[in-house]
């Protein structure tokens, strides 16, 4: 995987779905997902991908049961 | 690298607890749906139970069965509609309790259909109690002392039961990590396209974590499935186009 | 309107025999209303069959009392001959029923049903012969058009024999013998 | 088209056909197993389907799919089994889909008896399942109805988007008629709330209708209201100047119809209501009746169930007698006999 395609693309969250399950962060491999302070309006706590460390592998799109993360293109 | 979108199936969030597993396999089976192109000729069938939640968040057709009948509900509409792609989505206490002989029957038929089943041991919807597929010794609102298997007959594996008919497609998957859900789209997607190739019934069980009932977190949920379900459910597929596999 | 119980064996053909009579009676003109022995009513491997031959709309299918009684074999005899109607008629199929006393009240026409259809090689034909001397006796219709009917009916089937003219015109033959 | 001499089983068989129907999935049951037995040659010649369910709960949920799809559907049973599809119906009527449903009649409760009978009239008529829901009844008391009135049923069924019921019983089922067969008509199942996939519209969701529609509780008596008024049938025997009315229907009413006839030739002023729908029970024909002292309801059942329902139709202005067959036919006379009985207790 080239440096140069990886920036063609960037994460998202559709942090409103979140539940606050925590998969996403049992398996992220780059450790790159927190439980953050912030509550969205279902009062769930919400997943946070911390940027510096993420790979844009977007495991946490295959595991999340919610639909919170999607990888698009775009800078 | 590709874009990972999620589904346009998928029309509204879905309304499933925090951690069910349910949302997993509806964004594993929408995506399957969608990249076969599947999506406009789709008739899913659903009975009672959590899985009925899907009928406002997952953009096919769908008819909603008596519980138990989705298989027989789905069998009318596919014996009719050929062109169809035909599914039943359903839990353990639906598809195997109350509706085993359906669910059998379409297999024993060898219809041409595709069923879903996922087995989180419990029934989810009416809180919690004892289904088919609870473990020996575990704990449900209906088994508060563990299953008691001297009571209540073994655990019922669907996999062993449908091993021996002439069907087109049986596996047994998980979601209890992102490689188990990789696999898990590999099996749904195979199960859909025997159905396409006309090629018979086709079944793939789902090992699915239900943390709210099992009165788990997530994380212990997913070990629990690890250490205690799949040596009871072992994943893989174990009929392929037809024929037996050394699984 | 005439209501028969036709009534022997099962395997006797007593239900055929009625199905025939109801339909060669329907390409006539005739109403009919056709209803087998059923449920509790088989008892003993008895099978029969009521029919009601009119011109006017068949209200009952039902009867308890009947104008004539075509009895294939002794059992059909013991059961119904009770239900005739005074001056009614039994067709008794004398191959089978041997020294019984009739009633004194009702015209009695026996036949060798059995025995004619063997004797023209035709066995299963005993009810056809029953119903040549049932049309003769009743004259419900004149025995060659009927036995056109016969025809018909087993060439509408497919297998179409001439010895069940043959039977059924013996049978109506033995009546004008009686 | 000439008459045909047909079974009652055979002849509903046929004219489901030619209505259209292109699915059948039941389960064999004396007295109706010629319907399943008819269908599984004639079906697929016409393109249909014949699929003999491992129950009745799975025959009439086949036929839910299939009625869900678009296609004329229906199944066929007795007694028993009519007791199993009662779960399938209610769903059918709340997921407002067309389908016909045939119970023909046997005997008793439990196993019972395959003899003739009609006591599942409350089960038919009064919503054998759970929840709201009506299906209109039709009762043929012949072997020509046996072919009019299934046409009827699936045509009101689509109408109304609603089961119908055809509840016959073994008499009729069985005995042999000369029948004049409806033409065959050709199919149309791709309706608008057909589920067959979206094909680029709006997902279709084949559910209670309840949770869709506004203010369902008028709209639903509204529309079991409309039918109630609208498909009412019954056939009058001499009711315009008639002392004691009968009321029966299906077979029973043919038993009826001989004992007015025989009344009437001894000059007793009988008559006789032939409901044809058992719901919507037909009150209208119980209007303009003031001269009649006492109606007599006649069933082949060990209690009486029509009654109530001719209770509630004279609105108890005058006595309503039964007189039940049981297991077993009676004579017309002994009709002709209790009505009498009445007559002469009135005087």
């Amino acid at each position: 995987m080239r440096k140069s395609k990886l920036s063609e693309y960037k994460m998202i969250q559709h942090l409103e779905r979140c539940k606050g399950c925590g998969f996403c962060i049992s398996q992220c491999p780059s450790d790159a997902l927190y439980l953050s302070e912030s509550v969205n309006s279902k009062g769930y706590p919400v997943a946070k991908i911390d940027e510096g460390k993420c790979t844009k592998c977007a495991i946490c799109y295959t595991v999340c049961p919610d639909y919170v993360f999607e990888r698009v293109k775009g800078a | 690298m590709v874009e990972k979108r999620i589904p346009q199936l998928l029309v509204e969030d879905n309304k499933f607890c925090p951690g069910c597993g349910h949302g997993n396999i509806n964004r594993v089976v929408a995506e399957v749906l969608e990249e076969m192109g599947l999506a406009d000729t789709t008739v899913g069938s659903l009975a009672v139970g959590c899985a009925c939640l899907m009928m406002d968040t997952f953009g096919v057709d769908w008819i909603q069965a008596p519980h138990g009948r989705a298989a027989a509900v789905g069998v009318g509409v596919k014996r009719v509609r050929p062109e169809c792609c035909v599914f039943t989505y359903q839990g353990d206490g639906d598809s195997l309790a109350i509706g085993l002989s359906e669910t059998l029957y379409a297999a024993i038929r060898n219809e041409n259909i595709t069923a879903i089943i996922v087995n989180n041991g419990i029934f989810g919807m009416t809180g919690g109690q004892m289904a088919p597929t609870t473990l020996s010794g575990q704990r449900t609102t209906t088994s508060p002392k563990g299953r008691d298997v001297s009571i209540t007959g073994q655990p019922l594996n669907i996999v062993n039961q449908c091993r021996q008919l002439p069907i087109g497609y049986l596996a047994r998957g998980s979601v209890a990590s992102a490689k188990d859900i990789n696999k898990l789209k590999k099996y749904i997607r195979a199960a859909f396209e025997t159905q396409m190739s006309g090629g018979g019934y086709s079944l793939v069980e789902v090992l699915s974590p239900c943390p709210t009932n099992w009165k788990m977190s997530l994380e212990k949920s997913l070990e629990h499935i690890e250490n205690d379900v799949k040596p009871i459910y072992p994943l893989g597929e174990f009929i392929k186009k037809g024929e037996k596999t050394d699984a | 309107m005439l209501s028969i119980t036709c009534a022997g064996f099962g395997g006797q053909g007593v239900l055929t025999a009625g199905l025939i009579l109801a339909h060669i009676s329907m390409i006539e003109g005739k109403r009919i209303t056709w209803v087998p022995s059923y449920g509790s009513e088989m008892r003993g491997g008895t099978a029969s069959c009521r029919l009601r031959i009119g011109d006017s709309e068949i209200l009952n299918p039902f009867f308890t009392t009947m104008g004539a009684l075509v009895a294939m074999n002794h059992d059909a005899v013991t059961r119904f001959e009770h239900s005739v109607v005074k001056n009614g008629l039994v067709i008794s199929n004398s191959t089978m029923v041997k020294d019984h006393a009739f009633r004194g009240d009702i015209r009695v026409v026996e036949v060798p049903a059995t025995d004619i259809a063997a004797s023209l090689k035709n066995p299963r034909g005993a009810n056809i012969t029953m119903l040549g001397a049932t049309i003769a006796a009743t004259r419900l219709f004149p025995v060659e058009t009927f036995a056109d009917g016969i025809d018909a009916y087993f060439a509408k089937k497919g297998r179409n024999n001439p010895l069940n003219r043959e039977c059924f015109l013996r049978g109506a033959a033995a009546v004008a013998e009686v | 088209m000439p008459l045909q001499l047909m079974k009652g089983n055979h002849a509903l068989s046929e004219a489901a056909v030619r209505a259209g129907c292109r699915f059948f999935g039941g389960y064999p049951i004396t007295p109706q197993s010629e319907i399943p037995e008819y269908l599984s040659a004639r079906l697929p010649q016409s393109g249909g389907i014949f699929l003999q369910a491992e129950s009745e709960l799975a025959g009439i949920n086949m036929v839910y799919g299939a009625a869900a799809a678009g296609f004329r559907a229906m199944t066929s049973s007795s007694g028993p089994g009519f007791s199993l599809l009662q779960e399938g119906i209610s769903y059918i009527a709340s997921a407002e889909l067309p389908a016909v449903i045939v119970d023909v009649q046997r005997y008793g409760s439990g196993l019972g008896d395959i003899s003739q009978a009609q006591s599942d009239y409350f089960q038919a008529t009064k919503g054998g399942g759970h929840g709201d829901y009506k299906c209109i009844v039709f009762a043929p008391a012949s072997v020509q109805e046996s072919a009019d009135l299934v046409v009827e049923a699936f045509d009101k069924a689509e109408e109304y988007r609603n089961p119908c019921i055809i509840l016959s019983d073994a008499s009729i089922a069985q005995m042999v008629e000369p029948v004049l067969l409806p033409e065959e008509r050709g199919i149309d199942p791709d309706k608008a709330w057909a589920v067959r996939g979206k094909h680029g519209g709006e997902f279709k969701r084949v559910t209670s209708t309840m949770y869709y529609i506004e203010d369902f509780d008028a709209y639903i008596k509204n529309k079991y209201d409309t039918m109630a008024h609208n498909e009412q049938r019954w056939e009058s025997v001499h009711t315009e100047d008639a002392d004691v009315v009968l009321v029966a229907y299906g077979i029973s009413s043919r038993i009826c119809k001989e004992a007015v006839s025989e009344a009437r030739a001894q000059g007793i002023r009988l008559g006789l209501i032939r409901p044809i729908t058992l719901w919507p029970f037909p009150v209208n024909a119980f209007s303009g009746l003031e001269h009649v002292k006492a109606f007599m309801t006649v069933e082949l059942s060990a209690l009486p169930r029509l009654d109530e329902d001719v209770k509630l139709a004279c609105e108890m202005r005058v006595p309503v007698r039964h007189f039940l067959g049981g297991v077993s036919i009676p004579d017309s006379s002994v009709i002709t006999e209790a009505a009498i009985a009445i007559l002469k207790e009135q005087r």
